[in-house]
């Protein structure tokens, strides 16, 4: 029984990560063909705006509201200014979001310096067994499947998702329809950037706050995505799942430099024998 | 009895539900100018697609020159002398015609080929980017680059599609040229008058199915494809 | 012609690079009237349709819609203003369920009472109505052609323009979306501007029909002439 | 004559002659340093060709480099002191990187893995080779006598260069310059007849319609893997000789920074020139190191500013625009 | 549309001319000692290392002021390697070449050290390592001020097994610094007669835990080393308390370096024990005696220059005292000949510094430490529990590297030693 929760709690720990990590970027690269190497600095922006302003005395839930918040602003200012310029060139977008990580980063360190005073992880921990286990660290795992599920409803369900979901499947033909292309862009963006910044606010109380930290979510993010194959928000699930248990299978059995090692293997093979990843695999099921 | 260059043996295929092309039967002689005609959605392009490999039948064969292409890539089926020309045209437009045609051609110099490129009305502009050239002379180096390397076999899907006139009828005698020089063609068509001018043998297809097959005259006259090609209920 | 056309096209040239696909083509359409035009493939048909909606941009001439200039407004605004447009090959959106197919534009306009709007619709098309919940991509070729209609329907524009509707289509059906097109014109105002190459089908629209050849109107002639076929294949060139 | 191809590229001809002459007035620091600069152009123009060419983007470019500077390293040290080791371990270096090019060439190509698929199974490549060169510290990662060691990275190999009856030439130094700036321009120069040759014509064709090329007859996932193999050995040049510059070879050479560093040269400076390409990545290289010199903390932002500014209002490349202006304006010099 | 481009060229062109005229206005040397620094002020290390470089500059002022050396002026040329390797070669190479320093001194990580070392051999080229690292390099050319395993772990290990158990696990960075670390730890833990119940090694670019720590949990250890490295291994620590998984913490980079007991929210490091050389809170800690007297002396000149410096690390410590011992072994030496000025300091010189008397081991060329043992409890206060006076880098000797007779340029470890 002990030994059946850890196991579900290692998995699902090991999926979560894998779907928050991925979460911003199947919005901004799944949707809108943006190859976002900023990816890690958008997390970044979400973590010290929840950290900044916790410190300065928000509770924590409304300190990651505005760590979120202020993550959608830097998208939408990004967005502006840079973005929808190069929609349309997706490896040109590889060397401005390159740039834009520079700068985001380096800003970061000069205006924060190389690290400031994290959070600590609310809530407490419980015993089971030989074990035990951080609360948040499960509450995190709810909230993944949560934001999941709240985004599938967002894109699949409303009207905003209606006009999202029309303007990247076929953009020339929603504007002759009355569908402002460009606006529904900037949001979309604009919801990718504030999901990353939403990782990185959930995130922070477990991680150290430096300008680097989005960097640790970057190669999870795009393996993930890129497994999840066309239709992100129904491939990333079996991606990170998929992902997530066979790293921490390796990871258990092995230790976890393999478990690195066979997760970049098992994303080669993926895309190998499955082209057009996991949502390809489930709309051929259908 | 002439001979059989390529041999359509009871070739099916299906998308889904939808049976695009049903156990069409086809032979295309030597030395014929052979004409695919049909309305909207008769299975042409699907057509087309199963003979250069580009689509996989259900079942059913091509044999080229007695030669069982089933399991050859496209690639190596035009290796076997067979040439190709998509419905639109679909030149390198960031590359000059010269270029187009040079990789087209077996050889790389094409200094002897003055004569032939000149036959497709695009020597003078034979240095400039093929995305610059109209139309019409897109349609003629895609033609161009089908036949430069002598192919036993030429296949055209709609080689006049958004031709005028002259341009229609040029490219009817651009063909007839290459014809003569003992280039056999296959070729998909929507328009009459090239027809007219060129086709030695029509093969009618209607909902996937061959409808009727024969020579031009007898095809034109048929009543029954009056009324399918023009949607006339 | 004159200043109560709601459309007016005038001396529009237009197409790709370099080339000029429309050269120089002027014309008007009256509110709650059909036009029909048609044309053998690739003489520019389509490309016109194109210009009106915005998505080619026209390199010279005007276009007026309600008397008001929209040449160089974008395809968004035109549809905004009351342009509707179903292109060739239909482009129905695959990965959207009927209804949110249909739904598209109106949200896109923010429309009040959507529910009203579709119950509309679906009168017209109950066939839409049955599938509403299916995706886009799964309908038949004639069950598609009325979506995109209805699509276009929804926000009651003053001008559709149709890319040949019956494309793919059965003959049966054909007819019923002729007719369709008729009581729509006729209930909602609608004019219609239709690119079509159907013989049988431009013979039933009973109105008026340009013939465009190398980018220019070539000829006008009743679509009443279509229903001889002799007539209609003198004036596509298709004579067999 | 009148057409050969140094005459025809003349600004190119007349940067290779400028560069061919500064030795004779620098002192040997700024000789050593540019042809650091240098040596990084050839990873740049690996992926020119792969993607500029070819339209495939690789992250697996940094791979190859680390893969070549290592075997380079392992060869020279374990045949250290063995007669020319100096310049063959130099060509078995490529040929394994090549060799490992076309293998994973054909695994991308025969598999059908296109657009940005190939970016993703390249970068994993890249990091998979990362992670498992980073752990090698211990001494069991020994191959022959050569210590892998780890994140530390591999030292004490034999530079390149060769010991002819007493004569002893070590491509360090001005005699390394040279060395590098030959073989730059043997490889532009390769590099520019390949894509002019019948083979790189069909490169180019199959970025604008793969079908169209196979439906002339071309093996069009052949073309690739090859290409994809010479890029290869392109970039396992860039890695040899870094690491003969350096004496050293670190697994940080394969991480995701250097993965993405030859995209930027690229696409910063015009990925579909050579010659732009070859000249942007030195001055890119060299306006990052003068940056990291006199910018201080603010380096990485201005670094960052150029690449977004050079995508946002130069989408063909920065430096060839620049290349254009100037053969432009030298035209209409002549002219005048 | 034309103005446009022109406009974008000149800009462009202009930001070349700037970094051009940044390059040639450098100020140009006078007649000084010039020491080289290649320090990581930005990138993945600045964090630890910024007070490091204050370090240099306060040790370079306050012997400036005292007259200099030899009658001359020492004067710092400095440049940011930006926490890479491929820097840190450029920058030697153009200290060596273009500078011609008298002697560099830097270096972080210890990838950063091996990627130099093979220039500064090259060059003969006098240089000083100042961190604690994991120990082994034999080199002629190199002097090194900050600790290494034997010094940190022997002390530390020892005193975790007689205080809480004999059952040790290890985790650590999966690169040369956690293995060879980890490899002194399992030797001493077997010296001792105890038992490793667990070890794993852990990627830089691992950041999440939850695994790691059942496994800790399921091997039930004692004593829990941590041979973490970086910012992104760092967030182990608050995850580990977020578990609740309370076994007592050694290691022997963690506060003294990055002091994460003032960055991380408590209780994150609870029971954590580190062996340090140096931390600014000695002073504090120990309320009187030669170390408090010392510490505070120090401190107090360092937030003088510095006031806003957010902590003062055992590696500003190391590299104040490498500063202090290079220019009293050039006083011995009479001159900057770097030759003269090594053998100098291989008369056994040593110096007086925050943390007492470094004297540099004629044989490895390393220093002997002062060794604190830091306890870090659950309010992230610091105690000294104990402290190990005078301990000698022993092993580097002991194994066979003795520079003073024979020249070497290599790094040696436990289980590949030099060949005797």
């Amino acid at each position: 029984m002990v030994l059946l929760f850890n196991i579900i709690f290692q998995v699902s720990d090991a999926i979560s990560f894998l779907l928050l990590s991925a979460i911003g970027l199947a919005v901004i690269f799944g949707m809108m063909r943006i190859i976002n190497l900023a990816h890690g600095e958008f997390i970044t922006v979400g973590a010290y705006g929840t950290v900044v302003t916790a410190k300065m005395g928000l509770p924590l839930p409304m300190a990651m509201a505005c760590g979120v918040l202020v993550t959608i602003i830097f998208g939408f200012i990004l967005e502006r200014l840079i973005i929808r310029y190069i929609y349309g060139r997706p490896l040109d977008s590889v060397v401005a979001t390159w740039g834009i990580s520079l700068i985001v980063s380096q800003s970061f360190l000069i205006i924060f310096g190389p690290s400031i005073e994290g959070l600590k992880s609310p809530l407490g921990s419980f015993q089971m067994g030989d074990y035990s286990f951080s609360e948040y660290r499960i509450l995190l795992i709810f909230i993944s499947f949560l934001i999941l599920v709240l985004l599938y409803f967002l894109f699949m369900k409303s009207r905003f998702g209606t006009l999202a979901r029309a303007t990247i499947e076929k953009p020339i033909t929603s504007s002759a329809l009355g569908v402002d292309v460009q606006k529904v862009y900037t949001i979309t963006f604009c919801i990718g950037a504030g999901l990353a910044g939403l990782t990185g606010a959930l995130y922070i109380p477990t991680m150290t706050c430096v300008p680097s930290l989005g960097q640790a979510f970057i190669v999870s993010a795009f393996v993930s995505v890129v497994t999840a194959g066309a239709s992100p928000f129904i491939g990333l699930v079996p991606a990170a799942a998929f992902l997530g248990s066979f790293q921490t299978g390796i990871t258990f059995f092995y230790h976890a430099t393999i478990g690195l090692i066979g997760l970049l293997f098992a994303v080669i093979m993926i895309i190998r024998f499955l082209p057009s990843g996991f949502s390809g695999l489930i709309k051929k099921g259908k | 009895m002439s001979e059989v260059i390529l041999n359509i043996n009871k070739i099916k295929k299906t998308f889904g539900g939808f049976t695009a092309v049903k156990d069409v039967d086809l032979k295309v002689n030597k030395g014929e100018i052979r004409f695919i005609i049909g309305p909207n959605g008769a299975g042409k392009s699907t057509l087309f697609k199963l003979i250069i490999g580009y689509l996989k039948a259900d079942y059913g064969d091509v044999i080229f020159k007695e030669e069982n292409l089933n399991k050859f890539e496209l690639h190596q089926r035009i290796k076997k002398g067979i040439g190709l020309k998509f419905q639109a045209p679909s030149v390198f437009n960031e590359m000059t015609v010269l270029q187009n045609l040079e990789i087209a051609a077996n050889q790389t110099n094409l200094n002897d080929y003055n004569d032939f490129i000149d036959r497709f009305g695009i020597l003078e502009e034979k240095n400039i980017l093929a995305g610059d050239l109209s139309h019409g002379k897109k349609q003629w180096l895609d033609i161009a680059l089908a036949s430069i390397s002598n192919p036993d076999l030429v296949l055209l899907d709609e080689p006049t599609a958004g031709l005028s006139f002259d341009e229609t009828k040029k490219t009817g005698e651009i063909i007839k040229y290459l014809n003569k020089q003992g280039t056999t063609f296959l070729i998909v068509e929507h328009d009459m008058e090239i027809l007219k001018q060129i086709a030695t043998a029509v093969s009618v297809l209607h909902l996937g199915a061959l409808f009727v097959e024969g020579s031009p005259q007898s095809v034109l006259k048929n009543k029954d494809v009056a009324k399918i090609y023009l949607g006339a209920s | 012609m004159g200043l109560n056309n709601i459309l007016e096209i005038k001396n529009i040239i237009s197409g790709y690079g370099t080339t000029n696909v429309i050269n120089n083509i002027s014309f008007g359409i009256n509110e709650s009237s059909i036009l029909a035009i048609s044309g053998r493939n690739g003489v520019g048909k389509s490309t016109l349709l194109k210009t009106i909606i915005g998505i080619v941009e026209s390199k010279s001439g005007n276009i007026f819609f309600m008397n008001k200039n929209i040449t160089k407004n974008r395809p968004t605004e035109r549809s905004i203003l009351g342009i509707g447009y179903v292109p060739q090959g239909r482009d129905i959106f695959n990965s959207l369920t009927v209804e949110e197919n249909i739904s598209l534009p109106a949200i896109s306009r923010r429309m009040k009472n959507l529910k009203n709007e579709l119950e509309k619709i679906y009168s017209v098309f109950p066939i839409l109505k049955e599938k509403r919940n299916d995706l886009g991509g799964s309908l038949s070729g004639g069950q598609q052609q009325q979506l995109a209609i209805a699509r276009s329907l929804i926000f009651n524009p003053k001008v559709l323009l149709l890319d040949e509707p019956s494309e793919g289509i059965q003959p049966s059906i054909v007819s019923s979306i002729a007719e369709k097109i008729h009581n729509i014109a006729i209930e909602l105002k609608t004019a219609f501007v239709i690119v079509e190459q159907n013989i049988s089908f431009i013979s039933k629209l009973s109105c008026d029909c340009f013939i465009i050849d190398k980018g220019v109107i070539s000829s006008k002639i009743s679509s009443k002439d279509f229903s001889d076929v002799d007539k209609a294949r003198k004036a596509l060139s298709l004579e067999l | 004559m009148k057409n050969s191809y140094f005459i025809k590229n003349k600004f190119q001809t007349m940067t290779f002659l400028v560069l061919a002459m500064i030795p004779l007035f620098v002192d040997s620091y700024y000789v050593n340093n540019i042809s650091f600069f240098m040596l990084w152009t050839f990873i740049a123009l690996s992926l020119s060709l792969i993607w500029g060419k070819g339209g495939i983007l690789s992250f697996g470019q940094a791979a190859f480099f680390g893969l070549a500077g290592y075997s380079f390293g392992v060869i020279g040290i374990n045949f250290s002191g063995v007669f020319g080791v100096g310049i063959w371990s130099v060509l078995i270096a490529l040929i394994i990187t090549g060799i490992f090019g076309l293998i994973v060439g054909y695994f991308l190509f025969y598999g059908g893995i296109y657009d940005v698929f190939v970016g993703i199974v390249t970068l994993s490549i890249t990091l998979v080779f990362e992670t498992f060169m980073s752990q090698t510290a211990g001494p069991e990662w020994t191959v022959g006598i050569a210590r892998l060691n780890g994140f530390n990275g591999m030292q004490g190999m034999p530079s390149i260069g060769v010991n002819l009856f007493g004569y002893n030439f070590e491509a360090l130094d001005n005699k390394g310059y040279y060395v590098i700036l030959a073989l730059a321009v043997f490889v532009i120069y390769f590099l520019d007849k390949l894509a002019n040759s019948k083979f790189g014509l069909v490169l180019s064709a199959s970025k604008e319609d793969r079908l169209r090329v196979e439906s002339l007859g071309y093996n069009v996932k052949r073309v690739h893997m090859i290409t994809f193999a010479i890029s290869a050995v392109l970039a396992g040049l860039s890695g040899i000789l870094y690491t003969n510059w350096g004496g050293f070879i670190t697994p940080e050479s394969m991480g995701l920074v250097s993965a993405a560093l030859p995209v930027v040269y690229c696409a910063a400076s015009g990925k579909n020139n050579f010659f732009a390409v070859f000249l942007g990545t030195i001055l890119l290289v060299w306006i990052s190191q003068e940056l990291a010199i006199n910018g201080r903390q603010f380096a990485l932002v201005f670094m960052g500013l150029l690449l977004v500014v050079a995508t946002r209002y130069f989408p063909d490349g920065m430096f060839l625009y620049f290349i254009n202006q100037i053969s432009k304006f030298s035209k209409k010099l002549s002219r005048n | 549309m034309e103005k446009k481009m022109i406009n974008k060229a000149i800009s462009f062109i202009l930001s070349i001319f700037f970094a051009t005229f940044l390059m040639l206005t450098q100020a140009q040397a006078g007649d000084t000692i010039k020491l080289g620094i290649l320090e990581d002020e930005t990138g993945n290390f600045s964090i630890a290392v910024i007070p490091k470089i204050h370090a240099y500059e306060l040790a370079v002022k306050e012997i400036n002021e005292a007259g200099g050396v030899l009658g001359k002026q020492l004067e710092i040329v400095r440049y940011d390697t930006q926490s890479d390797n491929t820097r840190f070669q450029e920058f030697a190479r153009r200290l060596i070449k273009k500078d011609k320093v008298d002697v560099i001194f830097g270096g972080f990580s210890s990838a950063s050290r091996e990627a130099i070392r093979p220039i500064m051999d090259k060059n003969n080229q006098l240089y000083f390592y100042n961190n604690q690292y994991e120990g082994g390099v034999c080199d002629s050319n190199v002097f090194v001020t900050g600790a290494v395993p034997e010094q940190q772990f022997s002390t530390l290990v020892t005193w975790m097994m007689e205080k809480y158990g004999k059952n040790v696990y290890t985790i650590a960075a999966d690169y040369n610094f956690g293995q060879i670390s980890a490899e002194w730890v399992r030797q001493i833990v077997k010296e001792n007669g105890g038992t490793m119940v667990g070890e794993e090694f852990i990627p830089l670019s691992v950041s999440q835990y939850s695994q790691t720590i059942q496994k800790i949990q399921k091997a039930k250890p004692d004593v829990l080393m941590t041979l973490l490295v970086g910012a992104k291994q760092a967030s182990f620590y608050e995850q580990q308390a977020a578990a609740g998984l309370g076994i007592p913490m050694a290691t022997s980079v963690n506060v003294g370096q990055a002091y994460e007991h003032r960055r991380f929210q408590p209780p994150a490091l609870e029971n954590m024990y580190v062996t340090v050389n140096y931390i600014e809170e000695v002073h504090e800690v120990i309320k009187s005696g030669k170390f408090h007297d010392k510490s505070k002396d120090f401190v107090a000149r360092f937030r003088a220059l510095y006031p806003n410096e957010p902590y003062i690390n055992m590696e500003s410590a190391n590299a104040y005292n490498a500063i202090n011992l290079y220019v009293k072994a050039v006083k011995k030496a009479g001159s900057v000949d770097m030759v003269k000025v090594r053998r100098a300091l291989e008369t056994g010189i040593s110096f007086d510094g925050p943390s007492g008397v470094v004297k540099i081991d004629p044989k490895s060329h390393h220093g002997s430490h002062t060794i604190f043992l830091v306890h870090v409890d659950k309010g992230h206060e610091v105690k000294i529990p104990k402290i190990w006076e005078n301990i000698e880098p022993y092993w580097l000797g002991e194994a066979g590297c003795d520079l003073s007779k024979k020249d070497d340029y290599s790094q040696y470890t436990p289980s590949n030693p030099p060949k005797q």
